[in-house]
């Protein structure tokens, strides 16, 4: 076959797992959005990593952004009777329909990342990650907290991610409910950078342009405002001072620049999922209760805790 | 009097006449929301404002899109130049980003030397498929759109490669004699494509095949070689594009790296007047294709237009040009004007005529 | 007489290209059981005064009227479903689809709504009968010569019951018999009462079968006559606008040179058992130096099959080629190009030109493709050249950068015969060189046959036209069943009753042929 | 004097397969061979509702691709189709949300897609504009019209929705559902509207040679026009089953699915340049395309960046014996 050159040399051990739960070795079917941002890939290593240290096996699935992608998965694993399905939407709706056929077969399911909208809470067991709002409010709080003093008003310049995507509306979102805590703070333009540093950096360019005054710049991801910088240099204005900027994800590049001072916040998303998610499943399958709702812990950094938190930073 | 309309009428039935009244309509809008659009300063003694932005950025655009009419032209399409760009780019930034010095300008040769030649096999392959083995251009390079994006990701293991190299950087970045060191390169590589095809007779050869494969094979032509090297050559401007892409940010994206910059490098084609089925192909036309799109990308930004919608924006402006590029579209808003006719030679007048 | 309306007039039609007057004026009056011949040279503007009538070009002024009224098609659809039926020049039907299809799209029979494929096929199967035509109709219509393909046209235009049927060129590439069959059938619609415009360069066909002649000249109307009034002289003169005397003495040129002289020495090309499964069987055929063998067949008994082996454009299983009695392996036509071997395909539209390229780009491809891309022909000698062959062929217009796309059927065919003169071959293998071209062009070509010919070039001569083959060549070869029957060397005692006794019989005892 | 040599035609005696059935069936043929691949790697890869589930997972991209089908028939290319069936489940979603009637959501949503289709054929064919560009200004439009509409996914909750949704038609032990049964319909009535009406002959007819297609006669405007709508048509549908399929109407859903349908319709074995081609080869395509992925799937071994390498390699690999067999037999 085709697929035995490529992939491990264990693919005939299918066979033995898909008998079902009567295996001691427990089986877990993840499907993942994708491989869009170094972010996203360090979540599928901590997963894969987790689940290799707690002897599990793991079917994994990349459903390269695709909400269609991620449903077919899903039927397979069921098809393939693993034990726990985990996947992180693409999108928040849609999923009633696999999620009953999951829920028929006796397969429990785990959301990561990110929740689902069905109003039947029984299609899954448990949520386990971050919360997109949440983050653009961490962001959102503390620039007021940082401006509160700002007598005249203060510019705000945003950098979407793609647009129609989770994370831009939710990050959005937050962020607009946190400022408008201060009537000063006002977000003068707000364009989709697609979540990458090109995007960021074309997108700034015509700001600095378009805004004789920008003060601050929030950015939907590390990579965005990584991008940003190079165009207000390039204008001539000194980022983290001129301009205040504040990113969501924490990446190590975008830690690197908060700790040069010149991002001046990070609110975190960690990708650390898979442990929790290793400890879950387990529970899970054993049949025994878990809360609805586990959350990551979500950090913020600023420039001091940047310095101190990125020697070990491994992703 | 009827010389100057004759001029006139020969300047607006140009090809590239109506995409080029779109495009200065597009920046007269630009410039009429906000004055300063069109100024264009020295900084730093860097030519500096939205104008040198546009170009700038439609640099890697027009090197694609070169590529693209080339393919186009043979009657192909190359669907992979976006994964070429994200797998030259990484092959380059993986390299520098090993080396112990990234600034030393031998090691940016050595990356862009690799990247290159990485590119190169790219486009033999899909070079190999199309003409050696006869598969249809579109699933011929659909093959590499979907594996060289795993390729780039697969060099950077998924993660973005950030490279600190001053060297590197200027081919993204970097200025000379004023102008952005992209623009030069994108004019560069215009100039050599444009002097290969039309000062030696490759140009002419492409078309033919293009044209009508059969006829030139038969005129003795090696198709397949041509059509092979369209390909190689598509694919060695897409990888300086990658270049250029990956220099701007400094940083290597497997993912984000010239995606749908296929779309975008056929719709420059196109606009510039090439036609898909292949043939005549008009290089000039492809530069002013590609400085549309990247206006209209631009405008969006700079007339701060909501992205939601900004999609309906762009659909509007694509389906203008297009219209108003139409003949048939304009000839039903105009006037038929008279033709200038050769004069044939008369013929006596004897008409005879028999009964029925 | 005067009782009889016509059927159809067309008064003072013009038509204006970029940069061409096609039509100035032109009328055309088309009676009820009559057939009409529409004459005159190559881009005289026949086919564009056909697609003004059935509207595919619309016109810039003049009035259409059909059975008294006036008419205004806005496509061969409604020129079609208003009695006017149509095989336009070149053919125009559709090679990926069956045989039988070709003949009833548009009017498929049907039941219940659906196509009735059975009805389709046995319909199409006895109309092919009609004419002789024995293919199968399941098979693609591509696959077929050129030849069938025109028969399949035909019979899809004669099939369609019309008033006005329309034939343009349509025995350029057919054979004697086609020819035969053809004329028997339009016979038998314009005793039907069908009025028929009847586009032909053979003087003898229209004599044979015109009623009345209409002639035009560089897109003016010279007059309508009664061929019954116009001698043929007269008829040329009217054509080409100038007294004629040249024409009729070509045979002189013709079968010069000394035979033993021409026979002496390795031959130029031998072909030696040379074959492919499938297409021809292996055969032995010697050509040389300034020697013209003709190839004479039916249509599909594989002469253009022959040309192509000779040439690399199909390859070889079976046997060897010589060239100056060394063997050489001939894969591809570059290969063939490199030995100066030049071949002017049959079909010009799909083999032959490139419809979007300009003449000039058209006649000097294949010399570039010789010199490699990296040495571009100087654009002073291209000018030249093209020049010089535009002038030496009458090509019209002459204008060297118009899309030959554009030029009418003939001048384009003389564009194609351009493209190999100018690379100067040893070997020319010319497949029906003078399809579609004007008397006064198919004399000038076979003059410069014979005139290359006694240069040195050696000449493989393929035509329909039998009596063309007979006066150029010094050798015919025979052709059957796709095997070549025999060789007849053409001395003066030869004719063409005698060539056809030999592709009827197959037999070679023609041997005998006094030598 | 009749032409013997005409009916000579050696090679096609014993072998009655006509030549031009053979891409498709080399098709089947390897897609059967990794079928049994599948099967013999992977236990639970012989369940029928393996089979079941490609349909239901496919159903959308089958009818799509059907539509695209005729479109790439006549030599022409529709990129809208993606952003189309994005509109009609938006639409879709937004006015159920909004508490219309399901009848008139279905009504209008099947709507929308042919009237696009139309207007795109109106100017590819009136104002002689290459499709290719004609549709990418659809393409963008209809994005533009989902983020237009909302830039989050709505969810649908409407009864009649749900209920067809998650409606499993049993078949043994296995199910399919309402939208893959359409699909298959969908199916059989393109087959039969090419293999069997003036229009299906006529899109062959456009595809072989539009200008002879013209000067026989045939109404090449109206083919042409006809076809995008179609594919509109097949679209809005297709829009519907993935609205059925997920339940909600999300702005970047089927993003690049265009290249995908263009991807099955060409597998399928019909021609770019329009004039051959079939429907059942369609379906073989978006078979193909689904065996691959389901593969790669049951592997789970793989990760993100093998999966589009081995994607790429896979269909290389399909590919490639395709042709072979095909030259084989010529
Ligand atoms: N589409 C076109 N565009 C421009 N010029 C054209 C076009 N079609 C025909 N012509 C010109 O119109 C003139 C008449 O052409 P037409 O095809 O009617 O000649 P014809 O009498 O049929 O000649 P032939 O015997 O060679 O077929 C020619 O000069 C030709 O070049
Ligand atoms: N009976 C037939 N069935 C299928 N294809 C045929 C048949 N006869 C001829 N052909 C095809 O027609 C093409 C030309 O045939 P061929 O070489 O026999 O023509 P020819 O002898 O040059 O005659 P002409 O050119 O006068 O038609 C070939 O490609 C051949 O495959
Ligand atoms: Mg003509
Ligand atoms: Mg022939």
């Amino acid at each position: 076959g085709g697929l035995a050159g490529c992939g491990n040399s264990d693919t005939g051990g299918d066979d033995k797992s898909s008998g079902g739960s009567g295996n001691d070795k427990l089986v877990i079917g993840f499907s993942q959005v994708g491989a869009e941002s170094g972010w996203r890939t360090a979540n599928t290593n901590s997963i894969k990593e987790s689940a290799a240290e707690a002897g599990y096996e793991l079917k994994f699935d990349d459903a390269q952004g695709k909400q269609e992608n991620q449903i077919k998965a899903i039927r397979n694993f069921i098809q393939q009777k693993v034990d726990v399905i985990a996947f992180s939407p693409v999108v928040e709706s849609g999923w009633d329909t696999v999620l009953k056929e999951a829920k028929d077969a006796k397969i429990p399911v785990i959301l990561t990342d990110r929740a689902v909208d069905s109003a039947d809470k029984s299609l899954y067991k448990t949520f386990i990650g971050s919360d997109f709002v949440k983050e653009g409010k961490l962001a959102g709080e503390w620039l007021v907290k940082e401006k509160a003093s700002a007598a005249g008003p203060v510019n705000i310049v945003e950098l979407q991610g793609t647009t129609g995507s989770a994370p831009a509306n939710d990050r959005k979102k937050g962020f607009a409910e946190a400022i408008a805590a201060n009537p000063n703070l006002k977000v003068v333009a707000s364009q989709s950078g697609d979540f990458t540093r090109a995007g960021g950096k074309q997108v700034m360019e015509q700001f600095l342009k378009a805004n004789p005054k920008i003060d601050v710049l929030f950015a939907h991801n590390d990579d965005m405002g990584l991008g940003a910088l190079e165009a207000i240099t390039a204008a001539g204005k000194t980022p983290g001072k001129d301009i205040t900027i504040i990113t969501i994800d924490a990446v190590k590049d975008g830690m690197q620049a908060l700790a040069d001072g010149k991002f001046n916040f990070i609110a975190e998303c960690s990708p650390l999922l898979g442990p929790q998610l290793m400890d879950l499943a387990k529970k899970v399958k054993a049949g025994e209760e878990v809360p609805a709702r586990v959350e990551t812990e979500e950090t913020t950094f600023t420039q001091e805790q940047a310095k101190a938190a990125l020697p070990n930073r491994k992703y | 009097m009827s010389t100057v309309r004759a001029r006139a009428a020969g300047i607006t039935g140009h090809r590239l006449f109506w995409p080029l009244v779109v495009l200065v309509l597009l920046l007269v809008a630009n410039a009429v929301y906000r004055p300063s659009f069109l100024s264009v300063e020295l900084k730093n003694g860097h030519l500096y404002g939205s104008l040198i932005d546009i170009v700038r950025l439609s640099a890697p655009l027009i090197l694609v899109a070169l590529g693209m009419s080339l393919v186009i032209a043979t009657g192909g399409i190359d669907l992979s130049v976006g994964a070429v760009a994200a797998v030259a780019g990484a092959v380059a930034c993986l390299y520098i980003s090993e080396q112990p010095d990234q600034n030393s300008v031998g090691v940016v040769l050595t990356a862009v030397a690799l990247g290159f030649g990485v590119a190169l096999l790219l486009g033999a392959w899909n070079g190999i498929l199309v003409a050696g083995i006869g598969i249809q251009p579109i699933i011929a390079t659909l093959i590499l759109m979907v594996a060289g994006r795993g390729l780039a990701q697969l060099i950077a293991e998924g993660q973005i490669i950030t490279i600190n190299s001053g060297p590197y950087k200027v081919i993204g970045v970097g200025h000379v004699l004023t102008l952005p060191f992209a623009i030069v390169i994108a004019l560069a590589v215009t100039v050599l494509v444009a002097v290969l095809t039309r000062r030696t007779a490759l140009g002419m050869i492409i078309e033919s095949v293009g044209g009508n494969a059969e006829a030139s094979r038969l005129a003795g032509i090696r198709s397949r070689r041509i059509t092979f090297l369209v390909y190689v050559v598509s694919a060695a401007c897409a990888a300086i594009a990658g270049f250029m892409m990956t220099a701007n940010v400094s940083s290597a994206d497997g993912n984000a790296v010239g995606l749908w910059v296929e779309l975008d490098a056929i719709l420059a084609v196109v606009i510039g007047g090439t036609a898909l089925a292949g043939g005549r192909f008009y290089l000039g036309g492809t530069v002013v294709g590609a400085l549309l799109i990247q206006t209209l990308t631009t405008s969006v930004y700079a007339m701060n237009i909501d992205p939601q919608t900004s999609l309906l924006f762009k659909a509007v402006v694509v389906i203008v040009v297009c219209l108003i590029q139409a003949p048939a579209f304009r000839a039903r808003f105009r006037r038929r004007r008279s033709v200038p006719v050769t004069p044939v030679e008369p013929v006596g007048t004897e008409k005879e005529q028999v009964p029925a | 007489m005067s009782e009889r309306h016509p059927v159809l007039t067309m008064t003072a039609i013009s038509k204006i290209f970029p940069g061409v007057r096609a039509l100035d004026g032109v009328d055309l009056r088309l009676f009820p059981g009559e057939v009409h011949a529409l004459m005159g040279e190559n881009g005289a503007g026949k086919s564009t005064l056909i697609k003004v009538l059935t509207g595919v070009y619309g016109t810039d002024s003049g009035t259409i009227t059909l059975d008294g009224a006036q008419v205004s098609f806005s496509g061969p659809m409604q020129a079609t479903a208003a009695g006017v039926s149509t095989v336009y020049q070149e053919v125009n039907l559709l090679p990926n689809l069956s045989v039988a299809e070709n003949i009833y799209i548009g009017r498929e029979p049907r039941r219940f709504g659906a196509v009735n494929w059975r009805e389709m096929r046995r319909g199409a199967k006895d109309l092919l009968a009609r004419i002789d035509l024995d293919i199968d109709v399941t098979e693609l219509l591509g696959n077929y010569s050129l030849a069938v393909q025109q028969m399949v046209a035909i019979a899809r235009a004669v099939d369609i019951r019309a008033r006005v049927l329309i034939l343009d060129e349509p025995t350029s590439s057919l054979d004697a018999d086609e020819v035969a069959q053809l004329m028997r059938i339009m016979r038998q619609l314009r005793d039907d009462g069908i009025a028929i415009i009847f586009v032909t360069h053979f003087l003898d066909q229209v004599y044979a079968i015109a009623d009345r002649i209409t002639v035009l000249r560089n897109g003016r109307l010279v007059g309508e006559y009664l061929t019954s009034e116009l001698p043929q002289i007269a008829l040329v003169e009217k054509m080409i606008g100038k007294e004629l005397d040249a024409l009729e003495r070509l045979d002189e040129a013709t079968s010069g040179g000394d035979r033993a002289a021409l026979e002496s020495g390795t031959p130029l090309v031998a072909a030696d058992g040379l074959g492919r499964s499938g297409s021809v069987a292996p055969f032995s055929l010697t050509i040389h130096q300034g020697e013209v063998v003709g190839l004479a067949g039916l249509l599909g008994s594989g002469r253009t099959e022959v040309a192509r082996l000779f040439f690399g454009a199909d390859r070889a299983d079976a046997g060897r080629l010589c060239v100056d009695g060394t063997p050489v392996t001939i894969r591809n036509p570059v290969a063939a190009i490199d030995r100066d071997i030049a071949f002017c395909s049959e079909n010009r539209r799909t083999e032959g030109l490139v419809g979007e390229l300009s003449v000039r780009e058209n006649i000097i491809l294949a010399m570039q493709a010789a010199r490699g891309w990296l040495r571009p022909l100087p654009r002073r000698r291209q000018d030249e050249l093209v020049q010089h062959w535009i002038k030496a062929l009458s090509i019209r217009p002459a204008d060297p950068e118009m899309p030959v796309r554009n030029l009418s059927g003939g001048n384009q065919q003389k564009v194609l015969l351009a493209r190999w003169l100018i690379t100067e071959p040893r070997l020319l293998i010319l497949d029906e060189p003078t399809r579609g071209i004007d008397i006064g062009a198919k004399t000038e070509i076979q003059r410069l046959v014979a005139q290359l010919s006694d240069g040195g070039m050696a000449v493989l001569f393929i035509s329909a036209e039998l009596e063309e083959v007979l006066r150029l060549s010094h050798k015919v070869a025979v052709m059957r069943d796709r095997q070549l029957v025999t060789e007849i060397t053409n001395d003066d005692t030869l004719d063409a009753a005698r060539v056809m006794q030999v592709i009827a019989s197959g037999s070679s005892q023609e041997g005998s042929v006094p030598a | 004097m009749t032409t013997t040599p005409l009916a000579a035609r050696p090679g096609r005696a014993w072998w009655r397969v006509p030549p031009r059935h053979v891409p498709v069936l080399a098709t089947a043929a390897l897609l059967l061979v990794m079928y049994s691949i599948g099967v013999s790697q992977y236990q639970a890869f012989s369940n029928i509702q393996v089979v079941f589930n490609v349909f239901i997972d496919n159903g959308f991209l089958l009818v799509v691709a059907v539509g695209m089908t005729f479109v790439i028939l006549t030599g022409g290319i529709d990129l809208s189709v993606g952003s189309v069936v994005a509109m009609t489940a938006m639409v879709s979603a937004s006015l159920l949300g909004n508490g219309l009637h399901p009848a008139v959501v279905l009504v209008i949503a099947l709507l929308i897609g042919p009237i696009l289709g139309f207007a795109m054929g109106c100017v590819i064919h009136f104002f002689d504009i290459q499709p290719f560009i004609v549709t990418l200004a659809g393409m963008f439009f209809a994005r533009g019209v989902c983020t237009w509409i909302s830039t989050t996914s709505i969810p649908i909750t409407d009864g009649f929705w749900t209920s067809t949704a998650q409606h499993r038609i049993h078949l043994g032990e296995n199910f399919v559902s309402v939208g893959a049964l359409i699909a298959v319909g969908v199916v059989a009535v393109a087959a039969a509207v090419l293999a069997y009406t003036r229009l299906g002959r006529n899109v062959y007819a456009i595809g072989g040679n539009q200008q002879s297609a013209l000067l026989m006669g045939l109404p090449v405007g109206r083919t042409k026009i006809a076809v995008y709508t179609i594919s509109g048509l097949c679209s809005a549908i297709g829009g519907i089953l993935l609205s059925f399929y997920t339940l909600s109407g999300a702005p970047l859903i089927a993003v690049g699915m265009e290249l995908d349908v263009i991807a099955a319709v060409v597998i399928g074995g019909t021609l770019l340049t329009g004039g051959s081609g079939y429907i059942f080869g369609t379906l073989l395509g978006v078979l193909v395309l689904s065996i691959i992925q389901t593969l790669i799937t049951f592997d789970g071994t793989l990760n993100s960046w093998w999966t589009k390498i081995v994607i790429g390699g896979l269909l290389f690999v399909f590919i490639l014996l395709q042709r072979l067999v095909g030259i084989r037999t010529k």
